[in-house]
Order: structure tokens, then C-alpha cells, then sequence
């Protein structure tokens, strides 16, 4: 067991499911607790729900996956079931990814959200698919972000916020201030990077019926290293450090980055749902070689 | 994914065609494909026969996607990206039992048994005559072959599990495949829980990424993913499913 | 041959190595036009020089390549020896890639680079390494970008000019057009993504000695091809698409994305110099199968 | 890159030591691997032996970084990548010229050439007699071996590349190795050439990379790069070079 204490919670394992993979029903993710992830993360929902692009939306490369979903989900209303079903059946806990297209619409899907106590509201700013049609994200701007960040922390109550924030914009060290000035109480670094754009050569057609995707899986973990180091230095708050991890080692750099928690997605892809449980063992055994205890002792080592 | 140009196609009815393509890839019976409709969309079907040096799927209209499938002509480039999911086991003394274009899993099917020298009773359904596809392959391969159609233009009139039991005894069947609508599933379930009969059914649900991470495939209850633990589920993995025969979702992940 | 004409330019191949890989000297330059590039890049040069950071400065990770060589360089006098040289010995194009720390630098360093007539001069405003020395690169900002593209052109004579985007900043396609508003005459798209950061584990520091380097190399093809598609519909200028090339089958996706030329840099490391001859093949081979008689038929048929 | 602890140290002079770590890698006689202290900087060292299970560097103080190595402890973990470049041929009836830390390199090719019951005769020099590194390994490998040093504390006071012409003739050497200062090398060439005798040396420049990207490392004349292409050259790829014994490239890329 590799225990980690998160904000007020005690997690098992510090290996969290991200946003976007597999979080879309109660059983899906009772699966991945099984599989050995400390957490879950609900894929991202807003107020009405969005049936996303037409596929492909999901394009592994040699590198990496690009993805332009397009935030496809059923709505509030539907996830909220779907979240007390999971906790009817599962003691981990459970991370309720929102968006919204306007900063009102953040408000109101926290609102609502608030009966189904999820463990923690994980706020999406920083989804690069949906910029074309609600223009920038708004984690691309400092105001915004500040805005929706206090308006999900006003609704909340009790329930603590992280900020889930891209690689881009006008910095990570600055933004990562910005949401810890104005209430977060974590982050989550990083989202997908890009976005990309792959194209058929015979065909001449892009490959992605969204033509854009985010980058993620391998390609993307030094950046986000580089992203949950540069927040490090700026914030006291903890960091769910996401982005490319698909071994022990890459988890282990993204700890001593200083990452509280590990978000791993497209590794599901790379690793099968194995993933958690090989890297949870991984760090536990890095730990035990070096004579640590705890995956909080080396947290931001990286830094000295 | 890669793109191929379609080879040849066999127009079985106004609705239902197949197409042949070079073989990019080995497929077991009960594994799928992606099919990428460049500027349309992509939909996973499944393999429907395998020669030396092509691959088959067959299609059957129903919405968009598949209605714009049967525009293609020789000549036209898909993607085509897999195969996907887990196919079926390999079992002696076996009923398939088909419904619709569900006959296009069990014809590969059908190939890799009688390659195997293993023994099997094909019944296979159909709303008429035009859509009994690969019935004379069927025919040659099964010990014996039984039809039923909506029309009753060929075969016996009336549902595929009408019969079912009947011929379970009647032929020593000690497994049952199933492919088809899942009300079929439903129905067949019910015949053979009873009798203690061992069976894999091919399931489908909407599915977006093909490669288990999406999370769009899974099955209410045990939560497996269609797109890899699936398509074929035995009657173990069956019944921890919740949501057979049950509205599923749509692309949104709303139940419909 | 497959011939390309880029601005006054008549290329036997479409490939040119890119800034920062062997353009150090006239000699390394000459043998990358023998392997079969159709133009070459000097590395990036300022008027004094600089020495760069200290090694490890250049890291290959399993999906692509890290720098922070942090614009090492001999100066503007030196570098206008060996253009000397290489033009002595080459017909190739050679392509004198600049950057300043200040606006005035730009400047400085065009006014004594024309002396040495090189065929085009390459504004390098996205470096990601400089980045906390100036401060923020000048390609993030479409006011200072103006400014250099103006007194570049100012000061280049009848040299023509390509200004170098970084993926990142307010958009390509917005910088893009900011470029070609301000004189460009051609783009380069696109300078390393991120930057990144990898972590000895065993150690527990970041391996690169500055910390944070550039991506390049497989991993930002996407976001390469996608820049260059972008750019594509803004503007009119030619484009040198750059990032991740390693295969023809990535260069004709950036050529069907809107590129005239294709940079090669990291592909140096996965193939070899051979990269240069195996990419021009790869591109003829696929005119041929398809009936074209030269890339500029293909050009931005993935917009079609 | 990968780290790995210091397994032992051998100190031959307060400037001279060798370096043991777990042998993480193979490496042919002139190869060379980069070596980073975290914190400070990274280097390129010829890989000086092999053992079954370690592999040896030898390094010589001259500034900050091998200094910095000096300091190091065993258990101390550096970072190592390679091997890089491309190393010696394996030639019979040789001569092994080194000079100063320039035997490390020749070290790993005299085991290479008596493994493979090749014959050789070696003439290292270096400023005294404690800087003659694995003058007993020579001694014991080589058919003869000749040392020379600057103060006379060791074999003949003197240059190493005073009695090559004699050696070669008194020895039957029909091909000649050497590792050391430039301005040996092009003493050796006015030597070797008009004789008609193939050589191959071992070059340094500034590295940055050491994986042929960075194009720091590239002599003039040929454009070569000495951690691809090198370190080792032979007689024709050194035919091209103009700034052989001529002051090298900086940190910048400016002649010095
Ligand atoms: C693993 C797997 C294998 C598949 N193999 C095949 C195959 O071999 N051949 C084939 O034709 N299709 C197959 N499908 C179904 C195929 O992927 C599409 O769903 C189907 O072609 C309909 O798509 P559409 O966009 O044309 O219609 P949609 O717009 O999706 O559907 C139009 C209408 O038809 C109904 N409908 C859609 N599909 C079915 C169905 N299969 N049965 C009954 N009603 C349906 C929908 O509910 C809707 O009302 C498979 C699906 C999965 C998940
Ligand atoms: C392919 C290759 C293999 C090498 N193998 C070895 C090896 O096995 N052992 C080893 O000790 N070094 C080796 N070197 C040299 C080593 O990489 C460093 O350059 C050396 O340790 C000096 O680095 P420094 O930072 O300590 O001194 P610097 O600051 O680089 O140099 C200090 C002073 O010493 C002079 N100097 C530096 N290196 C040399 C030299 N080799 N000969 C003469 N003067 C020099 C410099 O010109 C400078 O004036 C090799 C270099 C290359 C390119
Ligand atoms: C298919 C897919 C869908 C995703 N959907 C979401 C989403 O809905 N909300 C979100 O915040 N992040 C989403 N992401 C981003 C991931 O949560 C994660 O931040 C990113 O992929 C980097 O981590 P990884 O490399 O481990 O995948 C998605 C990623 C993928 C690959
Ligand atoms: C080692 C290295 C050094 C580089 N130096 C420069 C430079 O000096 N100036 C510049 O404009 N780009 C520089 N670049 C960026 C490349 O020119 C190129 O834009 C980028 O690496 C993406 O292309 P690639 O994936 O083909 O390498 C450098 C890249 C690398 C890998
Ligand atoms: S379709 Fe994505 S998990 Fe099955
Ligand atoms: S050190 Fe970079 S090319 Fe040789």
C-alpha cells in the first residue's frame, strides 16, 4: 500500500484515473478501482450534456493518441445517478470532472452537482477541442480562469476544487496562481497538449472528424513534468500531475516534480488497466530501495 | 490508420451488401474492424469472412453511416483500423444461431469451425429471402442448416428462437453462438439458463475509440468494454451484464 | 528531381535541414546537401554569440528529442565566413536563421548578415530555451513580432524573409497573418513545442542542465502539420514545414497540410543523414503512384 | 539517460584515476560514452577496459569537469550514455601510439587485438612516470612495448614520436593506432605518409550532443562528425581535414 493523503482525503494508491477515459458509468469505473487505481475521475459533464464529434475522435499515432471527443456527455443529471452509484458501491473516492461554455453554466452545473457529493470537483478549463466553438479556452486567460474558479468554489461548499489547466496560455507557474489566489484547492496539470492534426496521405484528408485533437499519452510527459515543476514553485496547494504517464518511472518524476497524485489516461491504452497496479508496485518498490516510507518524501525532490 | 480501396463488392440486397478488401490483417471470428467513411464518421463492423489474400465485411442499412456505405464503389478508399475485441472460442458440437446482418460474425465463425473439423447446426433468421446472406456457404459447411424468415420467403415463417430447443436436442448441441438484435440474446438466455448450455453472444454498443479507452462500449453491471473484453461474451461474463437488451446509450452517454 | 520553386528559389528537393541541426560550419552544411537536402539552415546566430548552456543540452526520449542548447553560437562575423564558404563550394540555397535579445538585435544582425548574401533570412522569434533570460519569447506577442519582422525586412535588402512560429503564443494562424501583414515573405512552422522537462529518478534532478528544453522530433508531428494547416488558410506566404519529420509519408502530410518546403532537424537522430535522400524518394515515389508531376499539385489538398 | 553508482577507483596520479560502474553497456575499442555530473555538465570519455560485469573510464584533470570527477566517491552515481561513435578496426602487425590520457582509448583496443591474437607493439608517453596509465597491462600484452616520458621518470626522456620511424622499421609495423594530443597526429602524418603505412587516431572536439545532431563536433574540410563518424579516422577520412592540430570550435562554435 502506498498511502497518500490528498487535501482531507487518505487515498490507497496515488494513482488517479483522469478525466475523459473510461469515467462515463458507476461500473466502468468500479472496474478501475479494481484495476488498482487509488481514484477516479468522472469523464468532464456540463449542464445539458453534448454528443461530441462524429469518429474518428480518438487516433492513436506512434507517439501518442490525439483526441477531439468534443466533451461528449450525457449531462448532469445523468452523471449525478451515476456517481452515487459508484459510491453505493466503492470506497475510493470519486473526482467529478465539469465544464461549462459560459462561467455561468461552471456555477450551475457545480449547483447541481453538489447532491451527489463527489470527493472532489475537478474544473476543466482547459479542454483544446471546444475552442473553435466557444472560442479560447478559458484557461487561456488569467480573468476567466480567476471567474470560474471562484464561481465552482461559491457552489461547492465543503467539496474541494482542483483546476484541471492546459500546458498553454500565458504560463503555468502564473496560472496555477491565479486559481490558488482565488480559491482552488488543487490543481490538475496537465490537459492535452496542441492540439495536432494528422493527416491521410491517400485520402488527402484529415484523419480526425474534428480535423484538431489533443496530443496525449508518451509524447506529452516532459511537458507535463516541466508544467507540475514550474506549479510546484508558484503554489502551496497539491497537484494531480497527469499527462503521458505510462510506467512507475514516469510517475515517479511527475512526484518528484511535485506531484501529490498521478493521473494516468492514455496509458489505459498503452498498459490495459494493469497500469495502476504496475505503477503503483513501481513506486512503492522505488521507495523501499531508497529507505522511503511514503510517495510524500520525495515529493518535489526535483527542486533541491 | 490506413486507408484501402474497396475491391469488389457482392450486393446481396438493396440493403445489404459486402466488401472485399485486400487482407491488411488477420481477424478471429467475432473480431471487428473500424471502417472510416473519410468526412462522414467511423463504425466498427465485424469481419465477415477471410480468403488468402482479402478481407469481407457485410453491411446492412439501417442509419446514415451504413446507408452511405452502400454509395461506395470499387475503387473508393476507407480506413480501416484493428482488429478489435476478442472473438470466439472454438467449440465442438455447436449451434450459431444468426439474426440479420448478425449472420456476418457467424459466417467467419463458420469458416474457422469446419476449418477446424468441428461439428456445428447453423440457424439463422432474417426479415426475407435477400437477407438470408452467405445461406448456401452456411448450407455447405453445417451438419445441418435451418432458416426462418419475417415473410417466410424462405425458410420457416416465424422467429429464430422459435425452434431453438427443438433443435438443441434434436442435434446433440452442447454450445450455442448467438449474433443478432439483442432482444434475440434476451430470449435465447431464458431457453438456455435452464438447460445449463454453455454460449457466446456478440454484443454492440455505440462505441467511439475502438481501443478500451473511451469508456462510451462499457456494459451496465460489469462494466467490461465492448471494444476490448467484448465484442463475444460468454455466459459467465453475461451474467454480471444488467443492461442486455435495455435501451443503450448514444454518442452523449445518455441512456436512450 | 523533384523540383519545388519557393520565392525566387528554384529547389532540386523539397527538403531543407533545419536551424540548429549541423549548420554550424560550411562543411557540415555541404555534406547535408550531399546526403540531399535542397537547402540548409544555419543554426541560429546574434551578433556576439553566445556560449549556451552546458551539456546535457541534448536529450533523446523515447518519443522525441529535448534541447536546451540555449542559441550557443559564434556571432554574426564568423557565421558570415562560413556562408562564404559554403556558396564557394555549393549551388544549394543557405538560409541564415538571426535572433536578437532586444528588436534592435534583429536589426543589428541583418544589416551585417546581407554582406554574406544568403538566399533567405530566417527570423528565429520562438525559441522556447530564452525564454526566462528575455523573458518571454518575442513570438508570443503579435506587437513585438511585428516590430522584428519589420526591421528585419527593413535592413534584408532584396533577401527575402521567413519568420519562425513556435506553436504556442495567441495562434498560429493569427501570428501567421501578422507576419505576412508586416513583410514576411515566407513562414517556418514550426520551432520546438513545449518546453518540456525530464527527471533522473536516481538522482532526482532534471537531467537537462537548464532544467527545460524544446520538444522536437516524432512526438510534434501533429501539432506541426496542424500549425501548418492553420497558417495555410491565413496567409498567401509559402510556408517551411517544420517538426517531427522523420518518414516522406510525414512530409507530404505537412505538404497536403500547405507546406512548400519541409525542415528536417530531429530526423537527423532516427535515419541518419540518409533522412534527406529517403524523404525526396518517399515524396517522388508517391507523385508517381498518383499521377502528380510535382509537389506544388498536392499542396493544401487536405483543405479541399 | 540512466545513472549509475561509481563501483571503484583506481588512482593512478592526483590527476590521473579510472572509474569502475556495472557494465550497462558493450563498446568496441575507441568508442566512447558521455558522462554526466548532475548539476555541473556532461563529457564525452573513451570507454578504457572492459571486465565481465564493469566497464572502466580514465580520465585526466585538466578543467572543471574532470576535475569535478576527481572529487568523486565510490557510490557516487553519474550519468552514463553511449556507447557513441565508431571505433577502431581491428588490424594485425600495429603499432599503438599514445600519448597522456591518450592510452585510456588504446587500453580497450590492446585487449581487443590480444583477444583476438592480433600482434602489436606499443610506445606510450606521457609528462612522467605516474601518468603512464596500464604500463603493466601493456607490457604484458604487447610483443614490445616503448615508453617515453617528458622528465625522463619513466623509459626514454622525451616525445613518443621520436622513435616511431625506428620502431616500425625494427618491428615489421604495417599499420599504426594512436590516441593522444593533436599535434601528435600531425607529427605521425609527415611520419606515416610518405611511408605508404594506413593509420587510424582518434580525434576530440567539443561535444554537445554526441548523437550527430548538433553539428558542434564536425571537422572542417570533411564536415564529418567526430561522435558519429568518429571518433576514430582513418588515413583517407583524415586526407580531408584542414584543422587537424589547429585551434577547435568552443562552447559557441568559434575557433579559439
Ligand atoms: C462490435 C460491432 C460489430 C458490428 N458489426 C456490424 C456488421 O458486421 N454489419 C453491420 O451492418 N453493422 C455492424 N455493426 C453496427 C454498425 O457499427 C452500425 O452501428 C450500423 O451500421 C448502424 O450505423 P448507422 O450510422 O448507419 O445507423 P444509426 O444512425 O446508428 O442507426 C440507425 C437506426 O438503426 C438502429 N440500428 C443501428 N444499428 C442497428 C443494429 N445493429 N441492429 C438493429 N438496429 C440498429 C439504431 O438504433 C437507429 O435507430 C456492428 C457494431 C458493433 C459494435
Ligand atoms: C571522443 C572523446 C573522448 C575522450 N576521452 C577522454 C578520456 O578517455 N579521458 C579524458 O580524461 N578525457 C577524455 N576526453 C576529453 C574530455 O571529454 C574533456 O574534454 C576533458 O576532460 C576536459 O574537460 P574539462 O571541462 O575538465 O576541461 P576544459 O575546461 O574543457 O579544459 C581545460 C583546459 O584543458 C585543455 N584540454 C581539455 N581537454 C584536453 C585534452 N584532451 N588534451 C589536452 N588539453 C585539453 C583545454 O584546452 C583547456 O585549456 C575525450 C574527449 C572526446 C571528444
Ligand atoms: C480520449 C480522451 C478524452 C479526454 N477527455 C477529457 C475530458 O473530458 N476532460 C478532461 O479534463 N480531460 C480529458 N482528457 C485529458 C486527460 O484527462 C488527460 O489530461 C490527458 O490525456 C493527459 O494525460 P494522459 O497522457 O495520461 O492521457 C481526455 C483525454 C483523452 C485521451
Ligand atoms: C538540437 C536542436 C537545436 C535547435 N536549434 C535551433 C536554432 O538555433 N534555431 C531555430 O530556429 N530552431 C532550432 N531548433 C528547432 C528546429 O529547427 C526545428 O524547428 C524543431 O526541432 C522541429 O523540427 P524537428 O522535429 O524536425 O527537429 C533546434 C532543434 C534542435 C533539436
Ligand atoms: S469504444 Fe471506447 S472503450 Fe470501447
Ligand atoms: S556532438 Fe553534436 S554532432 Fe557531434
Amino acid at each position: 500500500m502506498v498511502n497518500v493523503s490528498f487535501l482531507n482525503l487518505n487515498l490507497e494508491r496515488p494513482t488517479v484515473l483522469a478525466s475523459g477515459i473510461l469515467g462515463l458509468t458507476a461500473d466502468s469505473m468500479r472496474r478501475v478501482v479494481e484495476s488498482g487505481a487509488g481514484a477516479v475521475t468522472t469523464k468532464s459533464f456540463n449542464t445539458e450534456g453534448r454528443k461530441g464529434h462524429p469518429n474518428p475522435s480518438i487516433l492513436p499515432f506512434r507517439h501518442g493518441l490525439l483526441n477531439a471527443v468534443g466533451l461528449s456527455n450525457p449531462g448532469v443529471a445523468e452523471v449525478i445517478k451515476e456517481i452515487k452509484k459508484f459510491k453505493a458501491q466503492c470506497e475510493a473516492p470519486i473526482f467529478a470532472s465539469i465544464f461549462g461554455r459560459t462561467i455561468e453554466e461552471y456555477g450551475e452545473v457545480t449547483q447541481q452537482l453538489v447532491e451527489a457529493s463527489p470527493d472532489l470537483i475537478e474544473v476543466n478549463v482547459s479542454c483544446p477541442n471546444v475552442r473553435s466553438e466557444f472560442g479560447t479556452p478559458f484557461g487561456d486567460s488569467p480573468q476567466d480562469t480567476a471567474k470560474v474558479t471562484e464561481i465552482v468554489k461559491k457552489y461547492a461548499g465543503n467539496i474541494p476544487i482542483s483546476v484541471k489547466l492546459g500546458p498553454h496560455g500565458p504560463g503555468v507557474g502564473r496560472m496555477a496562481k491565479v486559481c490558488e489566489d482565488h480559491g482552488a484547492d488543487a490543481l490538475t496539470l496537465i490537459n492535452t497538449v496542441g492540439p495536432g492534426m494528422l493527416i491521410d496521405i491517400d485520402v488527402r484528408k484529415p484523419i480526425l472528424s474534428n480535423k484538431t485533437g489533443g496530443v496525449s499519452g508518451p509524447a506529452i510527459l516532459p511537458i507535463a513534468v516541466k508544467s507540475v515543476f514550474e506549479a510546484y514553485e508558484q503554489v502551496r496547494i497539491p497537484i494531480i500531475g497527469t499527462g503521458g504517464v505510462t510506467t512507475a518511472e514516469d510517475a515517479i518524476q511527475m512526484i518528484l516534480a511535485g506531484a501529490t497524485l498521478i493521473g494516468i489516461g492514455s496509458g489505459v491504452y498503452y498498459q490495459g488497466m494493469e497500469i495502476f497496479r504496475k505503477v503503483n508496485r513501481g513506486i512503492q518498490d522505488y521507495l523501499t530501495k531508497y529507505g522511503f516510507t511514503s510517495p510524500a518524501e520525495i515529493r518535489g525532490l526535483a527542486h533541491e | 490508420m490506413k486507408t484501402y480501396p474497396v475491391l469488389r463488392i457482392i450486393e446481396h440486397s438493396p440493403t445489404v451488401k459486402s466488401f472485399y478488401f485486400e487482407r491488411m490483417t488477420d481477424a478471429l471470428p467475432g473480431q471487428f474492424v473500424n471502417v472510416w467513411l473519410p468526412g462522414l464518421d467511423e463504425k466498427p463492423f465485424s469481419v465477415s469472412a477471410l480468403g488468402d489474400d482479402w478481407l469481407e465485411i457485410s453491411v446492412k442499412a439501417y442509419g446514415p453511416f451504413s446507408s452511405a456505405m452502400m454509395e461506395l464503389k470499387p475503387g473508393d478508399r476507407v480506413g480501416i483500423r484493428g482488429p478489435f475485441g476478442h472473438g470466439f472460442s472454438l467449440q465442438n458440437d455447436a449451434l450459431l444461431v444468426g439474426g440479420g446482418i448478425g449472420i456476418a460474425p457467424l459466417h467467419l465463425l463458420a469458416q474457422a469451425l469446419s476449418a477446424q473439423g468441428l461439428r456445428f447446426v447453423s440457424l439463422l433468421g432474417a426479415t426475407n429471402k435477400s437477407e438470408l446472406i452467405f445461406a448456401t456457404d452456411f448450407e455447405r459447411r453445417s451438419e445441418r442448416c435451418f432458416f426462418t424468415t419475417d415473410d417466410g420467403s424462405m425458410g420457416k415463417k416465424g422467429l429464430v428462437t422459435d425452434d431453438v430447443l427443438q433443435i438443441i436436442s434434436d442435434h446433440r448441441i452442447r454450445f450455442v453462438y448467438a449474433a443478432g438484435p439483442e432482444i434475440m440474446f434476451v430470449k435465447l438466455k431464458e431457453l438456455l439458463d435452464p438447460l445449463g448450455i454453455d454460449y457466446e453472444f456478440t454484443l454492440e454498443r455505440y462505441m467511439k475509440c475502438g481501443i478500451g479507452i473511451c469508456g462510451q462500449c462499457v456494459l451496465d453491471g460489469s462494466g467490461a468494454r465492448v471494444c476490448v473484453e467484448g465484442p463475444v461474451f460468454n455466459r459467465q461474463a453475461l451474467k454480471e451484464v444488467t443492461d442486455l437488451g435495455l435501451p443503450h446509450r448514444d454518442a452523449s452517454g445518455r441512456r436512450k
